[in-house]
């Protein structure tokens, strides 16, 4: 049990689970790359970047080796230049304190890769979280057990904090149909 | 054999005892309690997006409207979060000057929760009053030195807008002269009263083991016994010079929720006193002039800062594309996480203790409902 | 679980007296403190310090009222200089610029022979109704023309009459120095100077004119001044929970005042078709006129009697500007 | 008696009667069940009417209050009430009818018989010496001293044996009462779950996916009622 | 009354009629006003209590506060639920409102008796249990989850603990020999108007154990759960609305102050207090009626104490309250009661008591031996029995802590 420092993980993870990193992150070159998000510059982080399968065996490595025990936040990040939609998870170390641990996982935007492993069976916490992020990117989390819409309404279509969701004109009415 | 029948009941969104517009869908069986759903969404107004849209700056205000019993924190850790981000120095006075008012924050909060959870355990409003008349003090402090008394966008990146000056400090002396009766009146009042042992002791149990799996934080995860504070975990603003305690629960009933909030307001006392003892004089001014407030840029990157609000662990995480606005804004609100164990504490309790543990678990809906 | 990142003696754990025998001695603590507050509150003085947590507690609303620290910010107004006439807001749009929610709309004031624009506004719209009042517009102008009101009794059954123009945002620089003394003094001596530099550039009566097209004749607003000028510079530190508050006074009379002008200006117009304007405009002078007692007698106590017909006075204003207008357009 | 009693009496028996046929003839059970509170309430007054305060009052305390709450109770309970179409089944009214009848056939003789016996006793009671201060000082069948006298002497042994009756069904009620409350599901709390996984004990569940009722490793599993 | 006006003339069914009418009348003017001064009074003294002023705009002190909720309530608008069983949701706060009145008759104002009926307490208690018609009523008639919830729980609640209080009233019974208020009344008139039944060990036992149950009964904080407003809204007001909604809220408090009157009436000496038989006449019946109103105030404060100072308990621990805890009490406190009435009343069965300290006491001489002897008994008995309740309660409140077993007690390692 003991922290980690920042980006140590990779290296970590890369020596003891060789299978779960995300091979097209897997450059040693540098750590980050430059990504375009709506014309902007986004720099994308290369620490930890695990396969979206892998999650599930990730955080239970985090946890059961270095006592990362606590997940504290899940946050969806839409990269629509590169097709990316990333999921950070970040954990804690509750018995140690000290900052976080961030997970990665990036998956494409279209529904049939925007698909990953639920975290809930073992962090109930994740719960709502899964299902902000299923809300509002539209990222499927199998193995939840009540994937539903959190905020909007059943009958709402789109994921409107999706970089490509129209920012203007009245949703309700264009779903109503009026 | 006389079966039971199950009952579905909606409780809310307009209930005297959800805290605003929330609404649990819930199953009983007789009055015990078989399944809880809780909906939300009714004051959903995409708060995320709108800190996508904004300036950094722009965006100070909305966060007063997150928990908008303690905006002082809000502020703390949005602005910690953009200093982070652009590698901004913060003065030792404003740190000082943040802490009083997030110290000040938790007991206004801790008072106002635990009369509201009183309320609706059904003592007629005395707790809840008596907590209010210490928060009226507190807010018109807040109002002097900010200009509002809830919605205070008191900080700056860099500092906060305006110094604290004798007038303050006088008062919130003579404030503090006030607290400890004020905190022995209520435990007297309440602390021991058979009916509320009655109705707390034992009642929503997260056992510890449990509490870190279900994420929650604050006086949640410390009334089920896991001494985990931020405050000491990882020290932000000046946290790391008072001497203060973590109060933590054994059992992890709503009565050890109610004790650690009751004992964290103590704590804050303790704190208020050190920082005013310590706070350093106005020469090294309170807020950082170098920082362009309006047109302020952050580097490329990601940021996430936290602070230990009242409620439990509140951070921003914020992802920059070198503009003037964020590119994603996400806020990590305490009291929407605390729910996600709602369900599971609720089960097999009665429908008149699942408000009660609804109000032990202290939720805002400004801030669930983002 | 070890928690290594805390020392033992930073951790300890809530008292629950749970093996104690229970014989309802709790309960009749909790009946005693009650009953305390209750002798307290009944028979002893009134919460009057920060320290005290016994007594009565409340402010009689209507008739107390608490004081407002200077830096309370509520709605955004706009300043005018009470000798010239001519307001500080040069449409520089900064404020425009930073509101959070948009909800300030200013054109720009245009010469009139040359359409080159001048520092000053020819339109400058609030609504009211969407702004949060988090300050950032008074906190940006670098002309000290937008400052934040102490007035929050804007409660109103007529929606669009929180879209605030022109008109009705202007108070006098007077004003406010009674609203903000120090926060005013701090910043008097740019603030005017910015502004000389700025009336110089001004043709005519631009950015005096309040948006109206008022020829001859002192402003409008100029008449204003001595009752401005007469309100009292009250401390407005919050010392004690009551405090004497005239802040209502200046406008008040400001809208009586006007009222009576554009009754007269009316009159003096004639025409048939001023005869509504005037009609609509008479009760509401008579209405003001009663307010007076009630200002008077304002300064002799703690507590502050003020007309409660303030959206009324603003109304009264309104119509007076209104009147004055078509009185103007009918000579 | 004078006019105005009678005249109340005959508005009072009229009253309750009809109360009384509104209760088999009414189609709604809970309206049902309302009627015979009405006509119990009825025949309180009567009691009232006859000086019987005691009887009246008790009438009222028992009948009234308890004892069709109790109807209402058992109504609610067992059927679907907040629903549609709760109606009364008239399948067997020549049982009822029967039943009526012969109770009918058994009081009016007993009242024809005894009710010259009953008159003299009254009288008898009044001009005889008060037992104790405070008893009633008109007809003194009815009267609360009367009844206890009764019961402590002339009718002891009846007014146990009644008393060991109702004792028997009051303890059977709570055996039965206790059966079904240990049969029950219920719904486990967070901490008990977490209790019984640390010893192994995955808990059975019924198809519905409730938590079944069992022993766990010989120790019942309290239940929330018996905590307070 | 009635003699009066048929010695003016009129016929006597017309004197009985007139004089019924005024009475009726003085009943539910007395009972209205008493219920808006209560809803004064209780808002005003739990203000302060919480450091504020309360209602204090509407006339002097805000003593017309509740005639304006009045006007209020009476006119805004009567909603039905469509669904609702029209005749029952109507009739509910009439039953209610109906019963209340009732208990009014008896009630002694002072030294003055509208109604001396012989079983007079079993009356109030009796019309007390006809509220649980009307809450039944509301309930089932208003088609609505919450009503019918809260209707049940107040059924549940106000059967059960009827039963503590007809048997915390029969000690009084027991020990005046008669259920007549007057009578009651005029036993404890000893010692100058003290005799208070409240200062013997059996009466005060009796007091607490009468007034914590009139407490539910009355539905009055911590036993307000049939209208937790916190849980299930308004329990079975939740449909109601406008004028009904005041009738119920009228019943409430007018059975408060009616469950307060009996209270005085019984365990505080009702009208007696010193200096009332030495003044006599009107004079010395309107202090009864100073002291009469004073008490039951007084009484009504203790509910307004209590409210503002506890929460609400859980409708299981109501009941195992009234089961568990006060019915043992009762009965105790009935064997202790009559062993008073045994040692004060009786001769023949203990020949040495009258041997050693002479006749029993009779209404004028005192036997103060015996009183004694009936006291030191009747405390011990009392106070063993409270001890042994408590220590059994507490023990079964220990045991029943921690839900499951040992290992949920979990320390901090």
């Amino acid at each position: 049990m003991a922290l980690l420092a920042r980006g140590e993980l990779r290296s970590i993870l890369q020596t003891q689970l060789p299978n779960v990193l995300d091979s097209r992150w897997d450059t040693q070159a540098t750590d980050q790359v430059e990504a375009h998000g709506e014309g902007q510059t986004v720099l994308l982080d290369f620490d930890a970047v695990v396969k979206a399968e892998a999650i599930v065996e990730v955080a239970h490595f985090v946890r059961d080796t270095f006592g990362y025990d606590f997940l504290s936040n899940i946050t969806a990040v839409d990269y629509l230049k590169q097709g990316l939609i990333e999921l950070v998870y970040q954990f804690y170390n509750a018995a140690e304190g000290g900052p976080d641990l961030r997970v990665r996982v990036r998956i494409g935007r279209s529904p049939e890769e925007c698909i990953v492993p639920s975290l809930t069976p073992t962090w109930p916490g994740a719960d709502l979280q899964e299902r902000e992020a299923y809300d509002m990117y539209g990222v499927v989390f199998p193995g939840h057990p009540n994937l539903a819409r959190i905020y909007m309404w059943d009958e709402f279509k789109g994921f409107p904090m999706r970089k490509d969701f129209p920012k203007t004109g009245d949703k309700y009415t264009h779903v109503t149909g009026e | 054999m006389l079966k039971t029948e199950e009952l579905q009941i909606n409780i809310g969104p307009q209930h005297p005892s959800t805290h605003g517009v929330f609404r649990m869908l819930v199953t009983v069986d007789g009055e015990t309690l078989v399944d809880l759903k809780p909906v939300f969404g009714y004051l959903h107004r995409n708060h995320e997006q709108l800190g996508e849209v904004n300036t950094y700056l722009q965006n100070m205000p909305f966060t007063d409207r997150l928990d908008y019993f303690n905006s002082m924190v809000n502020n703390h850790a949005y602005a910690r979060t953009i200093e982070t981000l652009a590698g901004v120095e913060v003065p030792e006075r404003a740190q000082y000057i943040r802490v009083i008012m997030d110290e000040l924050s938790r007991i206004l909060n801790h008072a106002t929760a635990m009369g509201f959870m009183l309320g609706d355990m059904g003592a007629w409003q005395t707790a809840l009053l008596w907590g209010m008349r210490e928060r009226e003090k507190i807010l018109d402090m807040f109002e002097y030195v900010s200009g509002a008394r809830m919605m205070c966008n008191y900080c700056r990146f860099g500092g906060v807008v305006r110094d604290i000056d004798d007038w303050f400090i006088t008062e919130l002396k003579k404030l503090m002269q006030g607290l400890p009766h004020y905190f022995d009146d209520f435990e007297g009042l309440l602390l021991n009263s058979e009916i509320l042992l009655a109705r707390a002791r034992n009642i929503g149990v997260l056992p510890k083991e449990l509490a870190l799996a279900y994420s929650v934080t604050g006086p949640v995860l410390r009334g089920s016994g896991v001494a985990y504070d931020i405050r000491k975990a990882e020290p932000y603003a000046v946290y790391d010079r008072f001497k203060f305690k973590v109060p933590v629960g054994t059992v992890g009933d709503v009565y050890d929720r109610f004790l650690v909030r009751i004992a964290e307001m103590r704590e804050s006392y303790k704190i208020l006193e050190q920082a005013l003892e310590q706070l350093p004089d106005a020469t090294g001014g309170f807020i950082n002039p170098k920082v362009k407030q309006q047109s302020l840029k952050a580097p490329a990157g990601e940021a996430y800062a936290r602070v230990e609000s009242p409620k439990g662990e509140l951070g921003f995480y914020v992802v920059s594309d070198g503009s003037g606005s964020a590119y994603r804004y996400k806020v990590r609100a305490p009291s929407f996480i605390n729910l996600s164990a709602l369900a599971d504490m609720c089960k097999g309790y009665t429908i008149a203790d699942v408000v009660v543990i609804l109000g032990s678990i202290d939720i805002v809906m400004g801030e669930v409902d983002r | 679980m070890t928690l290594s990142h805390l020392a033992t003696e930073d951790v300890f754990v809530v008292e629950r007296n749970d093996a104690d025998f229970r014989a309802g001695q709790g309960m009749t603590k909790g009946l005693g403190i009650v009953f305390r507050k209750f002798r307290k509150a009944l028979f002893g003085k009134p919460n009057s310090d920060r320290a005290d947590t016994e007594g009565q507690f409340n402010v009689q609303y209507p008739e107390e009222r608490l004081a407002m620290p200077e830096a309370y910010r509520n709605m955004p107004i706009l300043l005018y200089d009470d000798a010239t006439g001519h307001e500080l807001c040069t449409s520089c749009f900064q404020c425009e610029r930073i509101c959070p929610p948009q909800v300030i709309h200013i054109t720009q004031a245009k010469d009139p022979a040359t359409g080159k624009p001048v520092p000053a506004a020819a339109k400058f719209v609030l609504e009211y109704d969407t702004c949060m009042s988090c300050g950032y517009c008074a906190e940006v102008c670098p002309f000290d023309a937008i400052k934040m009101d102490h007035d929050f009794e804007l409660s109103t059954a007529n929606h669009p009459e929180l879209d605030v123009d022109y008109n009705r945002l202007l108070r006098p620089v007077s004003y406010y120095e009674t609203i903000a003394p120090t926060m005013w003094s701090d910043v008097k001596e740019q603030a005017m100077k910015k502004l000389q530099n700025n009336i110089k550039r001004r043709p005519g009566d631009i950015g005096r004119d309040h948006g109206q097209k008022i020829k001859g004749g002192a402003p409008v607003a100029a008449a204003a001044t001595p009752a401005a000028g007469a309100a009292p510079a009250a401390a407005a530190k919050p010392r004690g929970p009551v405090a004497a508050i005239g802040k209502n006074m200046p406008e008040d009379k400001t809208a009586k005042l006007l009222a009576i002008r554009a009754a007269n200006a009316a009159k003096r117009g004639g025409g048939a078709a001023d005869a509504a304007p005037v009609a609509q405009a008479a009760p509401v002078v008579e209405a003001v006129a009663d307010a007076p007692a009630a200002v008077s007698a304002a300064p002799t106590g703690p507590v502050a009697a003020i007309g409660q017909n303030m959206s009324e006075d603003k109304r009264a204003k309104l119509e007076a500007i209104r009147a004055a207008k078509r009185a103007e357009r009918g000579e | 008696m004078n006019p105005i009693a009678i005249g109340v009496f005959i508005v009072i028996a009229l009253l309750t009667l009809g109360s009384g046929i509104m209760v088999v003839t009414v189609r709604n059970i809970i309206h049902s069940a309302l009627w015979l509170i009405a006509s119990f309430i009825g025949v309180a007054a009567l009691y009232l009417l006859m000086e019987a305060e005691f009887l009246a009052v008790v009438q009222i305390l028992v009948y009234a209050g308890a004892v069709s709450i109790l109807v209402l109770f058992a109504i609610m309970l067992t059927r679907q009430v907040t629903g549609e179409g709760v109606r009364v089944v008239f399948e067997r009214w020549w049982v009822a009818l029967l039943i009526a009848l012969g109770l009918f056939g058994v009081i009016v003789p007993t009242l024809w018989k005894h009710g010259a016996t009953w008159e003299e006793a009254a009288k008898l009671a009044q001009v005889g010496p008060a037992p104790v201060e405070g008893a009633a000082n008109s007809l003194q069948v009815a009267t609360a001293t009367e009844i206890g006298r009764s019961f402590m002497g002339e009718y002891l042994l009846p007014f146990e044996v009644v008393s060991v009756l109702l004792l028997m069904a009051l303890i059977g009620a709570v055996v039965i009462a206790y059966e079904e409350r240990t049969r029950r599901r219920r719904v486990l709390t967070l901490a008990e779950e977490l209790a019984l996984k640390k010893r192994g004990i995955v808990e059975p569940r019924d198809a519905e996916g409730a938590v079944m009722p069992r022993e766990a490793e010989g120790k019942v599993i309290l239940l929330d009622s018996e905590q307070a | 009354m009635a003699d009066a006006l048929t010695q003016l003339g009129f016929a006597s069914w017309l004197s009985v009629l007139i004089a019924s009418i005024i009475k009726v009348t003085l009943i539910l003017v007395g009972g209205s006003v008493g219920m808006m001064f209560l809803t004064w009074y209780e808002r005003r003294s739990i203000s302060y209590m919480q450091d504020r002023r309360g209602p204090n705009r509407v006339g002097p002190q805000g003593l017309l506060q509740p005639i304006s909720e009045a006007i209020k309530t009476m006119t805004k608008e009567d909603a039905t639920p469509r669904d609702a069983d029209k005749i029952v949701h109507f009739l509910a706060p009439v039953v209610m409102l109906g019963a209340t009145v009732l208990s009014f008759a008896v009630i002694p104002w002072g030294r003055m008796f509208p109604v001396d009926l012989n079983a007079a307490v079993l009356f109030v208690i009796a019309t007390g249990g006809l509220h649980s018609i009307g809450m039944m009523m509301a309930g089932w008639g208003s088609n609505n989850k919450f009503a019918l919830l809260g209707g049940m729980r107040g059924v549940a609640q106000l059967i059960s603990y009827e039963i503590p209080q007809v048997m915390a009233i029969i000690p009084v019974v027991l020990m005046t020999g008669s259920m007549s208020l007057q009578k009651i009344v005029e036993a404890q008139n000893d010692f100058a108007g003290l005799g208070w039944y409240v200062f013997s060990p059996v009466g005060l036992l009796g007091f607490a154990l009468f007034f914590t149950a009139s407490l539910a009964e009355g539905e009055r904080t911590p036993f307000d759960i049939p209208e937790a407003d916190s849980e299930i809204i308004a329990g079975y007001m939740t449909e109601y609305s406008g004028m009904k909604f005041a009738v119920f809220y009228l019943s409430n408090y007018m059975s408060n102050l009616a469950v307060c009157f009996i209270t005085a009436t019984l365990y505080l000496g009702g009208g007696n207090g010193p200096g009332v038989d030495a003044l006599g006449g009107i004079a010395g019946g309107l202090l009864s009626l100073i002291y009469f109103l004073l008490k039951s105030f007084a009484l009504f404060f203790v509910m307004v104490l209590i409210r503002a100072t506890v929460p609400r308990l859980r409708v299981d621990q109501l009941m195992s309250f009234a089961w568990k805890f006060l019915l043992p009490l009762v009965l105790v406190n009935i064997l202790s009661a009559s062993f008073w009435v045994a040692l004060l009343r009786w001769d023949q069965q203990w020949p040495k008591l009258t041997e050693w300290f002479g006749a029993p006491s009779t209404a004028d001489a005192t036997n103060w031996g015996r009183l004694a002897i009936a006291i030191v008994l009747t405390l011990l008995i009392n106070a063993g029995a409270v001890a042994l309740i408590m220590r059994l309660t507490n023990r079964n409140v220990q045991k029943h802590l921690y839900t499951t077993d040992e290992e949920l007690a979990l320390g901090l390692s």
